[in-house]
């Protein structure tokens, strides 16, 4: 599993709302081997401040060398990449951490809540490309208000499946929680659940899935300083006891691996 | 020990450490390197003077609860607490990939009690594959962890001998930098029989979250590093530069070559890199490049050359 | 002491240095807003809660040869070597404008020997219009300056009983962060007499110009300040805030409403805003009317509901 | 004397050869009160690093509101401003120190070298716009190479005084440096020298003025924290023993006042 430091270009700026950008960059290396769930981490400054590099899920990759990367301008970092342009170029590393796994005979139920829909996009082409049965597959995409979700509609539309929204204000889709939907939604028992999005959303997940027995995996965040497990500072308290480190051993992890709050 | 002037087109960047000959001054600090392994993909390894692996203590530390780490103004706190497999699991996991890089590898132990540490000793006497040790007492993590020893120059002293008797190989002793006087603790550990001297450790700092009104950190402090503690390394190096006559090795936010070679202008036989390497994963060997391009255009006949070279 | 609820709309910012109450808890820090009159075109001064000025010493002084400053990663390096006009000329020329501008003065006062410390302390004793002393026993600077006293617990003390016995005002002891354990020396000069500490005063750094092999600053060593040693000097007010009674004023790269908080709920009573000045002169006066606004928006009471509420 | 803390933005941006950058930044406080010889602090990050405001000369300033500065890039801090563009917003503080002493009576001299040609053009605008005799006026303009010359001299033949170019590689005007044509050309004695640039160039220069026993006004630098008074950092050797501070004291001086190495 190696990893690349690219020097990549911004081919692409896109506004989707006021707070959330989607950089399109020239990765070709991290392009190619990347896998839906992992991330990349990012030089945001030339300066030393900020000093660290910024972990972004990718959220798809294509086969001309493109990534791309969905964040919400939340503070110094993502500010200065809000601001960034086309043709400007970034220090980027990856593709860091483990990813989704895919299983080929269960029946697949994306939950993102949002930013946490960033890694789903790539999710759903894989799935959909690799050659299993779709029918019963499902994405259910949720935010606050509508500009966190709609923008990205669209995109996943061009899958064979069903995509549901929901919206916390009802401003766009259902009103309500992402995980409203997931229960009320037949989500097919033995089904796999890949989630993304804030801690209480996906305790709220695992909850549901256990009732319904569906697999559930989870991509988690926490602050990061190296991403590829040298500097140990991402730990979060696992069920074994120890700790586990996201960008090694996740940002992807059966949710029944972690310790929740529920 | 003498030096045969190198045939090699290559610049003659190789130092001394004591009895420890490097093929160059550039190391990896310990905690931020991994076990070495981490970096092969991105690093060619043995192009490094030196890989400092992670604090290895007697028995495995899970180490401090989250969150551990918060960045700085050009600096970042961590409180990792000292987590690291445990001698045993190291030696049984750890040490055969490290035989094979072909570089040599120094290996970072701390202790609660010198009983600790000489026992750790006693373990790694008979690895093979061990360059040298490099003794922390001066982690500022763990609470009845090695502070108190850096802190105080008997102890400090105590502790030296106590591994020096039992190791196999030289011992670097890595210094606090939270002290009145640095050069007392490194005169101290030098009577105590250390073969070189390592600074700087963490400067003990903390963050606190506003809005929560708590500390950021779960550990309440932690440990600075980066940019931010290079004037502080460079002073405490040039000091006890000036007080020891063992060899120094320099560490304290050093990112570039230009850092690198000031540390040696200050009398730092060797250096060490840390935080840089999670910001840019291939420092450490960009370093070594930049200084055999630097040694070559100041047309110098060895790096050695530059070691406490300061005019001042 | 005890405070009359104010009557009037703006929110409570008044603390207390023991005797000495404040309208609000933010202070310029020595050396860093010159004699005040520096800045009256750009602060309002009368809306600060003190100004400390520069550093006064018994007979003026030149001060260290050029270059005095150097910029460090988020921070900078000074070799002032404490230059001042001297107590004499400070009380002729800088008093009158002082007494004018409706502020609380703190001067803050050095010396080589107990005896010079004394002395200046007996003439500002009869000077009008200065509301506390601020005695910097802890300058990296000057070789035979401060540094041995604030290095020293029993100096520190010596020094402070020296001062309070000569003073007519408050006594403020400005403490070093260079030592092994500043709450030792906190505790050394609540004993000595102290009416409340100030921390931190800047930490011994050195810079090196690689070309011209030479440190960059003529004074060889300087004392690092701003940003980058903001996580040393929270640690630090933290620590001695639960070592000592009397009140604690937090310096160390404060820039920013935040910043002056954090230092609060890290147990300081006022704050002092210091290399800051240079990057926005406005910097004061901005987080006087940012602690405002915070305190309306958090509804407190007032600001000293703040003071130590951190949550460990 | 009054100084301004100004967010200003960038409405013009001219690179006028690779390293040399011009821009005009809307700054009406300080256009309005500014001298010629004065100078401005630019914050030229968003970070906190590099950390500290950068000095620059004011090169000119205009009835609306506009000023400008002149300068290379040699660092971070300047090379951030290299990258700056139009609209952006810079914050600026100044005007700051004591700038030429116009001296009305005397003919006047103007001797620049590299970047110090900076400050001259807003001192030619001002001494040919003060109602006196410019007849024996000079301008003196020097550089490395032609592009640290060439760009410049426009704007100061729009004066009624000559205009005399030197390069070192003579790529442009007399080969050789200002000083040399100070010594030739024919300044009148009793004339009033205004220079800026490197320090040989100036000490050269007072030891010529000594010979023609004209006055010499010089425009130094220094690193600079605080550029107000507030800090010491800046201080210079002087001729009564004890140390001036550029820029309150300065940063221009009557060259007879500070020590040189002659
Ligand atoms: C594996 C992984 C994948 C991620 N993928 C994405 C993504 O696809 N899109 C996206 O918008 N964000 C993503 N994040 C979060 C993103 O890394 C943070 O938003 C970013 O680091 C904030 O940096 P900043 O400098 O802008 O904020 P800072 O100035 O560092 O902090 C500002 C605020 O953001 C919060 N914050 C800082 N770091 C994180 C973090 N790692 N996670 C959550 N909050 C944080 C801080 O607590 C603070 O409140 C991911 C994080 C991880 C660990
Ligand atoms: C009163 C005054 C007026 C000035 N006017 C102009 C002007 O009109 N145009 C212009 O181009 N420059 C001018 N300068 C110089 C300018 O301030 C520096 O070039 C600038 O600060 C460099 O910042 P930096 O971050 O790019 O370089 P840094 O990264 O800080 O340093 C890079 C290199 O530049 C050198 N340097 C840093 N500061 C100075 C300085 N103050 N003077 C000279 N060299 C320095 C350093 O020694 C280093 O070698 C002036 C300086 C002063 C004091
Ligand atoms: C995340 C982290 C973990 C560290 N762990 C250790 C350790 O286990 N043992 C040790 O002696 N030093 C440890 N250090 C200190 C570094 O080795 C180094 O001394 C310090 O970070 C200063 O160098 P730098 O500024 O280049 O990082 C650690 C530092 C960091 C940032
Ligand atoms: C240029 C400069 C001059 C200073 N002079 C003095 C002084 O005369 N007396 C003193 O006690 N502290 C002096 N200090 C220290 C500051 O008062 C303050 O303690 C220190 O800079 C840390 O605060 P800061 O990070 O906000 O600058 C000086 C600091 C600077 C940067
Ligand atoms: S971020 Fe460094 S180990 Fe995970
Ligand atoms: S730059 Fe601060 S006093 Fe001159």
């Amino acid at each position: 599993m190696s990893q690349y430091q690219e020097k990549a270009t911004i081919t692409k700026f896109e506004q989707l709302s006021y707070d959330n950008i989607r950089l399109t960059l020239h990765a070709p290396l991290i392009a190619e081997s990347a896998k839906p769930g992992q991330f990349v981490m990012i030089q945001t400054g030339a300066g030393k401040d900020p000093l660290l590099r910024r972990p972004f899920s990718l959220h798809q990759t294509s086969s001309n060398g493109q990534i791309q990367i969905y964040f919400k301008n939340v503070g110094r970092g993502t500010n200065i990449l809000a601001h960034s342009r086309v043709d400007e170029i970034l220090d980027v590393f990856g593709p860091l951490g483990r990813g989704f796994k895919i299983h080929r005979d269960q029946p697949a139920c994306l939950v993102g809540g949002g930013l946490g829909i960033a890694p789903l996009l790539f999710l759903a082409k894989r799935l959909c490309r690799s050659s299993r049965d779709n029918s019963r597959d499902l994405i259910i995409l949720g935010g606050r208000t509508k500009d966190e979700v709609e923008p990205l509609v669209d995109d996943f539309q061009q899958f064979s499946m069903p995509v549901h929204c929901t919206t916390d204000d009802g401003s766009y889709g259902t009103k309500g929680f992402v995980t409203d939907l997931l229960k009320s939604e037949s989500v097919v028992a033995n089904s796999q659940v890949y989630a993304c999005g804030p801690e209480p959303m996906l305790a709220r997940t695992l909850q549901i899935c256990r009732k319904k027995n569906a697999g559930c995996q989870v991509s988690v965040e926490t602050v990061m300083a190296c991403g590829m497990g040298a500097c140990l500072g991402c730990t979060v308290p696992a069920k074994n006891g120890d700790y586990a480190h996201v960008c090694i051993d996740g940002p992807v992890f059966n949710a029944e691996d972690l310790v929740w709050s529920l | 020990m003498e030096f045969v002037k190198d045939k090699d087109p290559y610049p003659d960047l190789r130092v001394n450490i004591g009895s420890l000959e490097l093929r160059n001054p550039v190391m990896t600090a310990s905690g931020t390197f991994g076990y070495a392994r981490e970096f092969e993909t991105l690093v060619n390894l043995h192009r490094l003077g030196a890989v400092v692996v992670k604090g290895i203590s007697l028995s495995p530390r899970a180490g401090n609860p989250p969150p551990r780490i918060v960045e700085t103004a050009c600096g970042m706190l961590n409180a990792i607490g000292l987590q690291n497999v445990g001698v045993r699991r190291f030696i049984e996991e750890k040490m055969t990939y490290l035989r094979g890089i072909n570089v040599p590898v120094i290996v970072n132990i701390l202790g609660d009690s010198i009983e600790e540490y000489r026992e750790i000793t006693r373990r790694l006497a008979d690895t093979e594959g061990i360059a040298a040790l490099e003794v922390n007492i001066s982690c500022p993590n763990v609470k009845k962890g090695g502070v108190a020893f850096g802190n105080d120059p008997r102890m400090a002293a105590a502790v030296t001998t106590a591994v020096k008797e039992a190791s196999a190989v030289p011992v670097m002793v890595k210094l606090s930098p939270n002290v009145s006087d640095v050069t007392e603790v490194a005169r101290a550990v030098e009577d105590g029989g250390a073969d070189s001297v390592s600074l700087i450790n963490t400067l003990i700092g903390m963050a606190i979250d506003l809005e929560k009104r708590k500390p950021v950190l779960a550990n309440v402090i932690g440990g600075l590093s980066g940019p931010a503690v290079k004037p502080v390394a460079l002073r405490m190096v040039y000091q006890v530069a000036q007080a020891v006559t063992i060899p120094v090795i320099g560490i304290g936010g050093i990112d570039c070559t230009e850092d690198a070679l000031v540390f040696m202008l200050a009398g730092a036989s060797a250096i060490q890199v840390g935080t840089a390497n999670f910001i840019n994963p291939r420092v450490s060997e960009d370093i070594v490049e930049g200084m055999g391009a630097w040694v070559k255009k100041n047309r110098l006949d060895s790096i050695r050359d530059l070691i406490g070279a300061l005019e001042t």
